[in-house]
This record gives C-alpha cells, structure tokens and sequence, in this order.
C-alpha cells in the first residue's frame, strides 16, 4: 500500500509500545456488539494501472468535445495552464486551514489578495476569505440581513438564478423568514413597480441578479434605491464575474452587499463544483459578516504579515451565537481565481471582458441569421435567452451530435407561457466565430 | 522596489556579524534562504503589461451600442499589470512561507490532514471530468452520474446507512443538511419540536448549525472519562428535543461507548440521533455508524478520503441516512435506470425533500478524488486506514504521556489530546510548545481545542504518517518539554526560523485592515 | 532519523540567542525555514515499504524456469523501500534548496536563461505527442512528423539556410554534428583537410568538437575591441584548414562585424565558416547567420526557444546549412509529400549523409515547446525578443559600468561582460561578487568565461526580465561594491543565507565521493 | 504579449540610459548590409486558445490510443502522476546546470542520488550524471576505450541495438577508428567463437547488448572475460532498464562500462526524446569519464553537501584536450527517472521487474496459442521477435486499427533471410492479459 508506511515490524513494536496485543485490541472501546464483523462489501482493490483505465473509461461516459452553449450559472472559460501549475505547489495544495499564521504567510498573503480583488471587482469595502459557492453566499446574506435589520421579509427577483433560490428558500425555511419573489418584464429585467410595492417597513432584503439569470444587466440602481428607501439591504448576485470587467460593481452602483461565484476566474466547470463563492459588503456590515477574515498586522521584528482576525464572529468561538456555521470554505479554488486574475490584471481584465461581450454580440447575430431572436429586449454581457420555438428539442437534437446548446428556460418558468420557446446560450472567449456561426446553423438544423 | 513589507535592507551590518551553522530541529529544519514578496497590488507597472494571451477583440465592437453608459466602468485603476513570470514568482515565492502536508508533518487534531495522492490531481483533471458542465444534457453526462452514483453507494455501505447525498459543500453544510432533515421530518409528523442536546466537546459547526435551523441548544456535561453518559442525556431528553448531535469517536478522540443506550433514550422520546462523522478515518471497516443508533451522518469527504482543502477548502459533505430520513434528502438525487442514470431535480418526484442546497449538484471534483482512493483501498484498504490511523494515535500517546498531560486515560481512538498543566508553573502555554514545534520542523497540533479542555494540544497523526516520523515529531515534543525547565523564554520567543516572527493578533483586530488600499498601512 | 548531513542539533543554544529580523537583499532575499534531508539511500524501512501501486504478478510466473539462474538477481538490497509520501516530501523538501528562474533573476551569461512558459508543459503533455512512440506506423505517426517539419521550416527561416536538422541532442551535439558535415563534405571533394580555426573567445565546446572530429584546433587572438580581425584569420588561414568557428555574437556579447569579410577570406581557400548559434537570441527577427557567409550553424533550442533543462538539460541543438550542405545532414529527414509526412531514415536515400546522431529522431518533446513559441510569437514577437534581450544587457550595462571594469567598450548585444579589476586592491574575486548576490536574492551571472577576460562577470538578463527586476539587481550589483570598499571580510563570507555556505570544492575533487555506499563518509 | 514585461515607457527611460535612440539604434554594431529588412516568413502569432486549438489538431494525428506493441529501444511503461507533479516544481524545473552549488544543492543532491541509483542497477563503482540518450553514450564509451586502451578496433555485436550501431559508426568515422560486427546465434546471442575471432590485441572495446536488440539475455559474462583476456574494455548496453530489476548489473558479470537509457524509468515515449543517457564504470576509468559529475563535500560549517567535481575533464576546462565535448546532458529526465526509482525503491523495482517478464511470457503463450514461434531460442526478458509470416503486412494490418504492433527485424537486417518474417513485440505492466490476448488474435488476423 503506497500510502501507508507500516511494516508488519513497525507494528508490532508500535503495538507493544502502545500497550495492545494486536491492531483489533486498539479498538477495545468500542462494544463489541457494534463493530463490523465483515469486510465492507466494496469493490477490491484497484492498483494505479487499473484505476485509470477505469476512470478513463467513466471519464469517456461524458461528451465534452465542445465548450458548451450552456452558461446559466457555470461558464465555460479557458484557465491559462500556469495557473494550475501554481495551484499544485504542495506548500499550497496541502495546507489547511491558516491557524498557524507563522507558517501560512502564503496562503494567509493570497487570501488577503483575494479579499482585494473581491472589493476591487465588486466596488464593495471588504470580503470575506470564501464561501462554498454563489447560492449558499446568497442565502448567507439574506439571513444576515434579516440578522442586521432585525426584519423577517425577503424580496428577491425572479430574474434572480433559480437555483439560488431554490437554496434560499432552504436556509430560510427554518428561520420561518418569508420569501416573497418579484416577476420581470418583458425586457427580462425586475418590474420596478412590482418590487417598490412589495418592498416595505417589514423588509430585510432585496436580492436582485448583476447580470441576472437571462443574462440581462438588471436594474441594480433602481432597485438599490428602492431597497434603503425602506431601510432594507440591497443584494446583488453575480454568476459571471468577467461582467464585473465591464460593468460597474455592485458597490459601485449602490448595492449594501454583493454575492456570487468566481468560478469564471481560474476554476473549471468540474460539473458544477468546487468553485469560489465569493461575499462582500460595505463596511458597516463587517461584524455582521459569515466566513472567515483575513487581516494585516506585525510580527515582533516589525514585518509586516497576515492573520486570520475577528474570529468572534465565528462557530468555534461563538458557538450557537455565530453569524454562520461555515468552517471550511473554498480556500484553493480562490487561490485558483486570485492566481487567474493576478494573470488577467487590470488590462487583460477588460479585454477578457469586452471579448465576451463582443463574443456575445456575435452569437446574437448569428442566430438572428439563423432566424432566432431574442427573447428579452433587455441589455446583455455574454449570455441571452432565444426565441427557438421548442427548446427541449433543440436541446435534444444537438445533444445527439454532441453539443451542449442551451438552458430552455420553461425548466425554471413552468408556468411563464413566454418562456416555452426560451433558449439561454452563452459565449466566451472560448466561442470562436465560426463555433458560433456552426451552432446557430444547427440550432436551425 | 519599495519596501511594503516593513523589512530593513541591512546587509552590511548582518553580514558582518559572525557566521554560524543555524539550530537544527529534531523534524531536521534549519535556515534557508527566502523572499520577502510585496502584495500583487503592490507589484507590476502602470502601462499595458499583460499576463495572459488572449484573442483580440473584434475591431467595432462599439460597446456603447448596447450596454447603458452609465454602468460600464474602464479597466480598474488598483488592478495590477503583470506578465506572466511576475505572476510565477509572486506564487512560486509566497508557497515557499507556507507548510503544508507535503512540506511534514501536519498533526492538526481534528482535521484528519492525511496525505492527498497525486493520482487523483490526474484523475479529477481527465477532460470528461474537468470540462463537464454542470447542466450538459445527461446522455452526455453518464460519466459524471455513474460515479456519483457508484460513490454514493460506496459512502452508504462504508457508514452503513441505507443512502446518502453528495451534495453538501462541506462538514458544517453536511449538518445543516442533517438538521434540515431532521426538522423536516419532525414537520412532517406535526411539530418540528425546540431544542438540540449537543456535549460539550461537540465542534462549534454543531451548536451553530442548530441555531442556524432555529433550535435552542441545550449543552451537555461529558463525564470524568470524557464520554457522554445515559445519565445526562436522560435528564436532558424530552419530547421538544428533536435531536442529539453526537460525534463519535469524539473529540477527545475517545469512543462514546454508549452510543447505543443513549440512541435508545433519545428514539424513546421521539428524538433522532445526529453523527457529525468528521472523525470517521478511526472508524473505517472496523465499526459504522449506521449500526449504532444513529439516523443520519455527515462524511467530512476532504478529511477522511484525502480530497485536496489547501488554504481552508473546498471539502465535501455528504450526508448518509436511514430509510426513515431518506425522503427527505436533498435535491438532486441520483437514479439509475438499468445502465443509465440520471438525476431527478425536482420536488414534484420527491416531495418530502428538503430542497436543494447548491446551485448544483456538489463538489463533483471532490467526488472523482474520493471515489478513486475508495477503489484504490478496496475492503481492506479502508480497514487498515481506520486501524493505522488509531495505532499512529496510540503510539504517540504512549510516548508522551510521562510528560505531558493527558486529561483523559480513557482509551484513544485517532488522536489523542494532552494539556500544558505540567508546564504551568513555568508559564509557558500550549501556544508556546506549538510556536516552538515549528522550529523543530513541525505543524502544530491543534490548540485550545476541545474547549473542556484547558489548555488542549489535540494531536492526530492519520495512517499516512510513518514510525520514523513520529518517532521524531516525539522527540521535538520531548525536547520542547526539557527546555521549558531549562529555557522557558527561548519556548516563549518561538517560532525563530520562519519568514515570521510571532504575529500580533490583536493589533489586527483591533485595527482591521482587511485588504490592500492605496498607500495602504499597517500601525 | 541519524544525522547524516552533519549538522548540530543545538535547539537550545541558538533558541537561547538574541531573536532578531534578518538582513533582506536588494532581491527580497531574507531566512525562512528550510529542512535539512537526508540521501533516499538513508531513509525508509527495512521492510515492504513501496511507493507505487502495481498489478500482482500471476502466481506461478517460475522466473528460474526460463531465465539463467546465474543472472538473476534478487532484490537491491541498497535500495531504500519507501512510501509515496516519503517521497514527495524528499524532493519538495529538497527543491527548496534551488534558485530556477521561477524562484528569480537568473542571469547566467551565455545559457539564455528565459522564462519557460508553462503552456508548453501542458502541450507537450498531450497524449498524441507524449505517448507517441519512437517506430510508430507513420501513418499512425502524422502530428509528430507534421510538427517537425514545419519546426523545421520556421527554423531555417530565422537563421537564413536552406534546411535544418533537428536530430541533435544539443548544442554540443549540433556542433559535432556541423562539424562532421564540414569534415563530409571537404571529404566528398577528397580531403577532410586537419586544422579547425577557433577565437580565444570561444566556448570550450568548440575547441572539443573539433578535436573530437580529429582536428587540430588552431586559436586566434581576438583584436583590442574584443572581436576577431579579418588579419588574424587570413594570417591563419590555408588550404589545410577545413573551417572556422564562430560565435556570433561572440561570447563577450560583441557583434563580429568583420563577419562577411572573413568569411570570405575562409570561403576564398576552400574553408566552410561555422556557426555557434548559442547566442542567437540577440539577432531573433534582426539578422540570420545565413545572410552573413556562414555556412552551418547550430541552435541551442533549450536556450534560445525556451525549453525546460532543470538541472542541467536536456537540450536541443537542431542544425541549419546552405544548399551545399545539405547532401550531408544526419538522418532521419522529414520529408513531405502533399499532406502526408515521411521520415527519410536510410542511407541509400541519402548516400551523403553522415548518418545517426541519435537512436531516434531528436528531443521530440522539446519541438513541441520550441515550435508552441515559435507560434505564439510570430513575426513580430521573434524580433521583440531580439531587440528587448538586446535593450536589457545595454540598461545593465550602463548603470553598472562606472563601478565595475568593462574590458571592452564595444557595443554590446544580449550580454555584457564585466571584471573584477576594480576590485583587486581589496582582495574580492568576482567569485566573491557572485556568492554574495546569492544573499541579496540573485543567481550570479557566469564566472570566468569567457577565459581571455580575468575574473569575467558574465551578465545575460534575457528579454523576459523587467525593468524593475533589473534594477533591483543593479542595486544589489553596487552594494556590493560599496561593501567591498567597507567591508571586504563581509563579502568574503558571502553566502550566509543559503541552507550551505560555500562549499569546499576542493576536499571533493581531492576524494571524490561520487555515490552512495552504505556508511559513506565525507572527510 | 505575456512574456514580453516592457511597457513603452519603460523602453524609452531604458534606450535613454543605454544613451540609444532606438531599439534599431542598439543594432548599430551590426554593419547593415547583414541586416534583415523584412519581417521573418514564419506563421502569425497566435493567442493561447487558438495555440492549443492547432496543437491538438496535430497532436490527434498520432495515434495513441493503445499502448504500443513495440520497444526496440524505447519502452511503454506506466509513469505515476507524482513524477511529473515533482518534476514541475519551479525550482528543480527552471535550474540550470549547478554552476552555484549554493543555490544548487537540490539539483546537487538530486543528481548524486542518481548516480547512485545508476551505479546500484549496474553493479558499477561511479556513474556520471547523465548522457544524450543511450545510443551517444554508448559511442562516447567506445571513445573512452581507445583513450584508454590506446588501441583504435572495437568490436560490437550485430545483436546490439543497430541505430546504436549507427551512431557508433557517425561517431568513430572521424576518428577512423574500426569497427567491427560480429554476428549472433539461432539462440539470438552473440556467437562468442566469433568474438573470440575478432577480439585481439588491437582491439579497445567489446560492446554487447543486454538484453540486446531481439530482447535476449546476451551472453556478457562470456563476451567480458574474452575482452578481459585481450586487454580490452567489455561495454554493456542495456536500453530496457527495468530488466536489472531481475538480473544482475553487468559489473557484477565483469563488464568494465554499462551504457544505455533510463527512459523506462519516469521518462515517458515523447516519440524518443528526451530520455536519460546513463554511463557507469569502474572505479579504475574514473577520469576517462565524459560527462559531469557530482560530489559530496562539506561547507565550511562542517555540514556536508554536495558540487559538480573533477571538471578538469570536461570542456569548458580542458578545451580541446577534454574526454568529451559534452556539456548540457539530460538532467530533467535524469530527476524523473530518480523520482520514479525512489517510488519503486528495492520492493518496486523487482515487483515491477518480475511483472514485465510475467507479461513477456503471458505475450510468448498467447502468440503462441495463435501459432506464431520465438524467432530465437534465447532466453528473454519482456520483448522477443516473433515467426509471423510477413512482419510488415502485419505492421500495415494492425496501424489500420490503431495499433503499433512490432518492429519487423528485416528492416535493420535486411540480408540476414531468417529475419524475413521475425517481429520484434515487447509486453509491460501496461499490457494487460485482454490486450494481449486481443493482440495475439489480431496478428493472426
Ligand atoms: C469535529 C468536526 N465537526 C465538524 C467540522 C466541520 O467540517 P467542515 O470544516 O468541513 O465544515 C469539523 C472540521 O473542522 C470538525 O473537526
Ligand atoms: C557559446 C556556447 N556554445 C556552445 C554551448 C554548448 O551548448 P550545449 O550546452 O547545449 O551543449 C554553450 C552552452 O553552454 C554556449 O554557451
């Protein structure tokens, strides 16, 4: 076994050291009556040969030739290999948690590298070490913004991605918080009017999507206003963060806190996770804040370093008291974007931007060639929804050749009869032109 | 480049000072040479430096065509501009600060930091796993599901849990998940009852995961052999209680060998048993939960099956339960179909669910890591990791407990906590002794953990570390011990070899600063 | 664990000694922790340990039954037996005790120390050219021999010839290889000629190359401004001299302007004019060897294209030469015909050839990564890299040029040569000047090369370096200096951070210990 | 451009100070006419997506699917992924030759537990820290010899790998030294009466394979002791190195030089290079050694360590006189094969040398279940030349399905009839029973 040391000798004399006749006798303390009396019915030992072929041939299971036309909350884009490389330095990849700040100054240095980006991007004052992914950071904020205002009412726009609402809905349901959802228009972004008279003296929150779910740049100002109008917190929740290199950021644009993934930053699609979740808010908010926290202070020379600091906020001191019961977050996937976006940099940042955007314009065109409009009328980054008379089918039809083609949105909008034809696609960088004009053809057929 | 970092250019003096060999610790670390590296925001020039290669952006792609002027920003000022190599070296030089598992040593009670195989960095990045989107059509994603499934099986039998769903983040979101579960269940009975018995050597995610569902936490006394007895849980047990959360062994690494009796009072009552199963590496193939009393488990998947966490994360938890909870389990869940799978998504097929706690359907990365260990280890694999991690333990409790303090002489499991009452008189704290094993060569173990214990050093060792290795990290701890008579200030002013000194934790929280301004300063 | 490194254990002592922050150099360059490690031969168990994972050998595979038992051998018993863990830690452990590019400025005069890109590992690593093997079916083997032709081509274009072998293994290979060609084709005319001319300023390779090829090597003297003069070639030059070799530029990092002249002077008594491209990264996009009368010249891929040699290769020294060479190039050719690509691989296809350099193709693996630059640069990239190598050894060179003696005031191109002469007096060597940069957190540049400059400090920055890197290192380049005029003995000790002071060359060379024996000393 | 740091500015302020008007202005030693006035003919540049895009086009023209079916000189073997995670490490990958032991003394030690591994698989007293590839290495060894012995004839077996044969050839023209072939046996050994023929007291250098090129265990203690009687060096050429995993290194069977590769151990196929050269010898030739070497020693604080040594032999010392004009070697692939070596350390490597002798049976049986006999009689290792008829009809037949199915011996001894239908396979730990059963049956068609 490569990964256990022990020799028949060494055990027998760490056995005698320990006091015990045999390696069974260790587990004395458990009742007999609940221990296991046969070998765990899994499958036999693989050696390392064996394991690839096999995993190759699960692996092989899933098509992923092409970058796939489907975004709707994860996105396809290209992760420069260096970025990977720097990754799988052991010092990194092997280190835990930061408790220990003398010999964590790496990790502790990129975390507060991280934090500054956070800010930077979103335009908000402080961010926090990382959260499992952009949903569950949304349902943090909420609760905490039903904790800082003391208010039970969530409003959140049904633009805003399903499925992190469909995860609010299960943090709230225990606080017994009320979630009330706010319809869209017809240019796919929140109704205003709808918003200003459900939001009240009794509300929390308003969660809105920065681009939302159709890929549409909603009504962020609007709403943020609205929302301190009724001394609420605004939400902004962002899924693709390479927007942020052309739109302003939430914090920018008035918002109280700012949630969403940067899986988009150096982290793969990997089926969906992991990928760093990302939480930032404005100053006033810091103590009310979940996760972890990393600061700058002084060694005894006078050097500067970093520490992990107001941990009262958090479980292992705080206990039931804790603004979040999170512990372990998603520290390597944020090495991972902090690694990517130190390679984007302030240039490459905006070109990455104004490429998807631009790579966005041409699927649009395309499609239009193709005789598929838009289903929203609402501005857009890299993602739009299309009018493609059945989706399901489209879906389907392109899946036989191997292509991933869309998000058809009567998946999430049942009951929305203008949703039946919608197709949500996206573009990026990894979208070559004539990928593009190729999949508006086939959308076709 | 300027000097950010606080440090004093000094060559002339210093290395006119006299030449020596450094001290060498018994984990053999010495001296070497390292870089004092300023932040990114601090690095790079003010012009068009670029890092990445990218293709241009079509000529007359007129933003302002579509997008309100009044949202779009220019590049952001504060980024840095760097080029690649900067970049290498930025990171190439802040990991060489860092200890991680490869670098030692890790015993960091609790945390089960056990070697991550290289073998699986390959397998998880196979481009059918690395590149499948979360929302391919799923004739398209059978690989993805035909692993997901074959682990969740395999989690199922190794806890002895009738099923288990992968999709939890991590352990605290695996009790979130638990505790969802078992309110949901109460709901569906008629009253999602008040409180939560939880012992006092429970991990902080258990209260606060409990308040986070709304529950009132009731704490409950360990007894003098550090388990939780029948006794104190019968006193506490009543019809509003709606579960106990147990870990087991706990965090004393000791076996709460009456698991099963306590089970039996809280299921009288109508209360479930909740295992926070973070310490299950002391259990694998020798003893499963499932077979205990409990009713539903959280894995702490980056612990007990070596998925990479560097820096804090990701982890993975997911959640086994009986046939009782299953229907409540979150969304998605994984069917098969002869051999095809798929995933049901929705409410409508299972009604009872909880609902979905990602966005999609888990650390899937992680799944790839911990499927392969599981088929590497097979049967007996697994049960040796669970037999060698407790003797690892064992041996080191045997080696130290004439000097250290051991709270408890109930049998160990996995790890094994001392205390620094033997050194009190000197002054030095468990703090100290951790400062200073780091000039040894070493990771700490982790410190003031249990809470009921003052002054707690909570060393796990975990099956992947060898005699000879343990025989030295002994030895760093025994020296450490003899130098608290003869030089407790030389304990107190560790750690003396890392790029740091020891930090001021309170001057940060005092003043936060928690991330890179202009001009920024630290005072 | 013994102390086989020899180092005190002397925790107390040191720990006892006034803590204070280490000097910092003008590199960043300051003391971490660093770990000492023993040889693999001194680690790991007497027991079964093993560090891979294999398939089981079929029971009764008898070896004795088929194999002569004389000959079989059982296990090493010298080898360690250790376990995959032990192993990563080993090699992290001791690749911290490095300095690559990754880790800083490197600027090694003449070996061209670029950045290497880590795209390229990713794309060499691609199956279709990592697992391809060596006598796979051409038809199975088109991407590889597509890639070495177009490499092939680009190749022959930046350096001006008509076709260009890829074969050699490096630039000393390629140099043997050019000269075996000169020695072929003098040969086809019925005389292989005895003498080779060679400039004092030359790599010792040349002279060996030459010797090697049964040549006498005949030396010239440089001229005053550092460059050979077309009198002391004519001077030497007969009909019993089959070629010249030349660096171009030289290996002072001076254009050898009379370059066409004495070519012609070689050309006019039937001599061939050689190559050593070592240095063409100073004339990437801005000159080619081809348009100046040289007949064959030799790349140094790993140099000038980037390719990774850690640790002292591997290398890649393709060869370029004039249609009247070409006849003699070693095999295999890759040869074209319409899409499909073949490998010429016999001599009765090309009955001038001077046959096999290599038992297959070339260093395949490095192609990729040589032609993946190549594609990214294009045009405009290949001559930015000449011109901006170019502009850092002349910004090097005029802010260190007042405190360290120029022995040329030529122009320089890619690299600039300094001496210790100003230093003298005080008894500093320009080997003391590099090892004390190791404390300021640089790699020294080359020392004592080229030979006919006393104490020669070789700086060649490369174009991947930037403006601020560079003027740290002058920083660190003029206190040094300023420390030898305060304190030379300072200097003299240099280094003090590094995990070894200076290392006694002597002692080694006096008894060699060369391997590992069980119970190996050192004295 | 990423690897590109300069910004404009920074080009003026640096031309400014280098007292340059331009950067054409630095070329101004460069007399004009040598000039190129145009940009280089080579294709445009190409972003990192578009970069990988046309790799992998030409990548996919090799078919790689199936571990190969032939060796002759170049092994398929399994090369764990944590070779290759420690091989990348920035500070072993981006060193250079360890001019500055200080700052070396990873590479240092690196190297001097390569050597010993080297010396420990040859049974040999000291060997250098890597050569070209095993073909040169065996050439400079015949060198070596006629340095030493003063003598210019080496005698080598046609059984000995014949690219070697080659290169041995391209290397001795110049020198014109001799060489001689003597030829092998039904049993595929060399014919030692022969031998005993050729070797005499002109004569420098014995060279033998083993196992030789038809994967036979050649006769080297026979071929050693006739060298040894006439006063010659005996050199032994191993290409398949995990074969002294099961036999004794040719120093314990009397050979004074053992040359040959490593590439089987850590170093994958990359269509033959780069591989790690070995060369190993008697303590007594020590200074005829080309090549570098590293030694042990100790800093001036006692504390021992490790430097390049005896340069005197080399040619940046010794110019024209050195024993080798070698100077970069193979110290990456070198490092990798250390890496793998540790791994497998004393119980791996027999276990894996057993298992490529137990699959070279299980290839033997099946082949011969499909009715194809042993070429020779001699005993073999993990590759032998099969009887199959038309050797390059099979080759055709099998590349149509994707497999590489042998080495047809006709086309390295084309006058030699008995080679007419000889096909040389080989079987590792990659080939499993299926595969070679599969193979078996698809040779038989
Ligand atoms: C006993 C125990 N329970 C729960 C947790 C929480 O698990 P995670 O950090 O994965 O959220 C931990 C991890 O520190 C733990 O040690
Ligand atoms: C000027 C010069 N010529 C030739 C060589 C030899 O090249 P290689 O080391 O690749 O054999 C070198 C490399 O050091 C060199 O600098």
């Amino acid at each position: 076994m490569r990964y256990h040391p022990h020799t028949p000798d060494e055990i027998r004399d760490m056995l005698a050291a320990a006091g015990a006749t045999s390696l069974d006798d260790l587990f004395r303390s458990i009742p007999d009556a609940l221990k296991l009396k046969r070998p765990l019915d899994v499958a036999p030992a693989l050696d390392e040969i064996s394991l690839f072929a096999e995993l190759r041939r699960i692996a092989a299971r899933n098509a992923t030739e092409h970058p796939p036309f489907v975004g709707a909350g994860a996105y396809p884009h290209h992760v420069p290999p260096v970025v990977d490389q720097l990754l799988l330095r052991g010092e990194f990849f092997t280190a835990y948690t930061p408790y220990q700040p003398e010999v964590a100054q790496g990790t502790l240095q990129a975390l507060f590298e991280w934090q500054t980006f956070v800010c930077l991007l979103t335009g908000m004052d402080v961010a926090n070490a990382s959260m499992y992914d952009g949903a569950s950071s949304t349902a943090e904020a909420a609760l905490m913004a039903t904790r800082a205002t003391g208010r039970s009412k969530v409003v959140v726009s049904a633009a805003v991605h399903p499925e992190y609402r469909r995860v609010l809905r299960t943090y709230l349901a225990a606080m017994r918080d009320e979630v009330v959802v706010v319809p869209y228009g017809a240019d796919g972004r929140t109704d205003l009017t709808a918003l200003e008279r459900e939001v009240d003296g009794r509300t929390a929150a308003v969660i809105i999507g920065y681009p939302n779910f159709f890929g549409v740049v909603d009504a962020l100002p609007e709403a943020a206003r609205i929302a301190k109008k009724a001394g609420a917190l605004s939400i902004a929740v962002t899924s693709e963060a390479v927007a942020l290199g052309l739109l302003k950021g939430p914090g920018e644009l008035g918002a109280d806190v700012a949630t969403g993934t940067f899986q988009s930053f150096g982290n793969g699609l990997q089926y969906g996770g992991p990928a760093p979740g990302f939480f930032a808010a404005r100053e006033s908010i810091l103590r009310q804040m979940p996760g972890r926290l990393c600061g700058a202070t002084r060694d005894k020379h006078g050097r500067r370093g970093f520490v992990l600091t107001l941990s009262t906020r958090e479980q292992h001191i705080r206990r039931e008291k804790a603004t979040s019961n999170i512990c372990t977050n998603a520290g390597l996937c944020a090495l991972a974007s902090t690694i990517h976006l130190a390679l984007l940099g302030r240039n490459g940042l905006a070109h990455l931007a104004r490429l998807n955007h631009a790579r966005g314009r041409e699927l649009r065109a395309a499609m239009e060639r193709a005789g598929f409009g838009l289903r929203f009328s609402g501005p857009t980054f890299n993602e739009m929804a299309f009018e493609v008379g059945d989706a399901e089918a489209v879906v389907s039809r392109l899946a036989q050749r191997g292509i991933a083609a869309g998000a058809p949105l009567a998946r999430w909008y049942p009951d929305d009869p203008r949703m039946k034809g919608a197709l949500l696609c996206v573009a990026t960088e990894l979208h070559t032109p004539e990928l593009i004009e190729l999949f508006a053809r086939s959308v076709r057929g | 480049m300027a000097n950010p970092t606080g440090w004093k250019p000094s060559m002339e003096k210093a290395a006119a000072a006299p030449a020596e060999a450094p001290e060498v610790g018994a984990g053999g670390a010495t001296r070497g040479l390292a870089y004092e590296e300023p932040l990114l925001f601090e690095r790079g020039s003010a012009g068009e430096r670029m890092g990445v290669s990218l293709p241009p952006v079509q000529a007359g792609a007129d933003l302002a065509s579509d997008l309100p002027s009044e949202l779009l920003r220019g590049p952001i000022a504060e980024l840095p501009a760097l080029f690649e190599l900067e970049v290498v070296r930025h990171f190439t030089r802040l990991s060489a600060w860092n200890y991680g598992i490869d670098t030692g040593f890790y015993p960091l009670g609790s945390c089960t930091m056990k070697y991550n195989p290289k073998s699986s960095e390959a397998l998880a990045r196979l481009p059918g796993f690395a590149n499948a989107h979360p929302l391919l059509p799923e004739e398209l994603a059978q690989g993805s599901l035909e692993l997901m499934w074959k682990l969740e099986r395999a989690l199922s039998e190794i806890s002895g849990f009738a099923a288990t769903t992968l999709t939890p983040a991590a352990g605290a979101q695996g009790e979130l998940c638990g505790v969802m579960m078992i309110r949901a269940y109460h709901l569906s009975r008629g009253n999602a009852r008040r409180k939560v018995l939880i012992p006092d050597t429970a991990h902080g995610t258990n209260p606060a995961t409990s308040a986070l569902n709304g529950y009132e936490v009731v704490q409950l006394a360990s007894g003098p052999d550090g388990r939780l007895h029948p006794e104190a849980v019968r006193a506490a047990m009543d019809e509003d209680v709606a579960a106990i959360m147990i870990t087991n062994p706990n965090t004393l690494g000791i076996f709460e060998s009456h698991i099963a009796e306590i089970a039996e009072i809280v299921h009288a009552k109508g209360g479930l048993v909740y295992g926070d199963g973070a310490n299950l590496n002391a259990l694998l193939g020798v003893a499963r939960p499932g077979d205990m009393g409990f009713d539903v488990m959280q894995f702490n998947l980056h612990k007990t099956f070596a998925t990479p966490h560097g820096g804090g994360g990701p982890g993975s938890g997911p959640v086994a339960v009986t046939e009782a909870l299953a229907p409540f389990l979150p969304l998605p869940v994984v069917a098969r179909e002869g051999e095809r799978f798929r995933l049901v998504q929705s409410e409508r097929e299972r009604p009872q669910s909880i609902g979905k706690l990602r966005e999609f359907h888990g650390n899937f990365g992680m799944f790839v890591r911990a499927y392969a260990l599981i088929r590497e280890y097979g049967p007996e694999g697994l049960r040796a990791t669970g037999q060698l991690a407790v003797l690892n333990a064992n041996y080191v409790r045997a080696k130290l407990k004439d000097v250290y303090h051991l709270p408890f002489e109930t049998d160990s499991l996995h790890e094994v906590v001392f205390t620094d009452k033997a050194l009190k008189p000197s002054g030095v704290t468990t703090m100290d002794v951790a400062k200073r094993l780091i000039d040894h060569g070493f990771h700490p173990p982790t410190v003031y953990f249990p809470l009921v214990v003052p002054g707690a050093l909570m060393i796990e060792p975990t099956e992947t570390e060898s005699k000879e290795t343990i025989d030295r990290f002994v030895t760093a701890m025994r020296d450490v011990a003899d130098q608290v008579k003869t030089d407790p200030e030389g304990v107190k002013a560790a750690p003396e070899k890392p790029v740091r000194a020891r930090l001021d934790e309170t001057r940060a929280a005092r003043k936060p600063v928690l991330r890179w301004r202009p001009g920024m300063k630290v005072d």
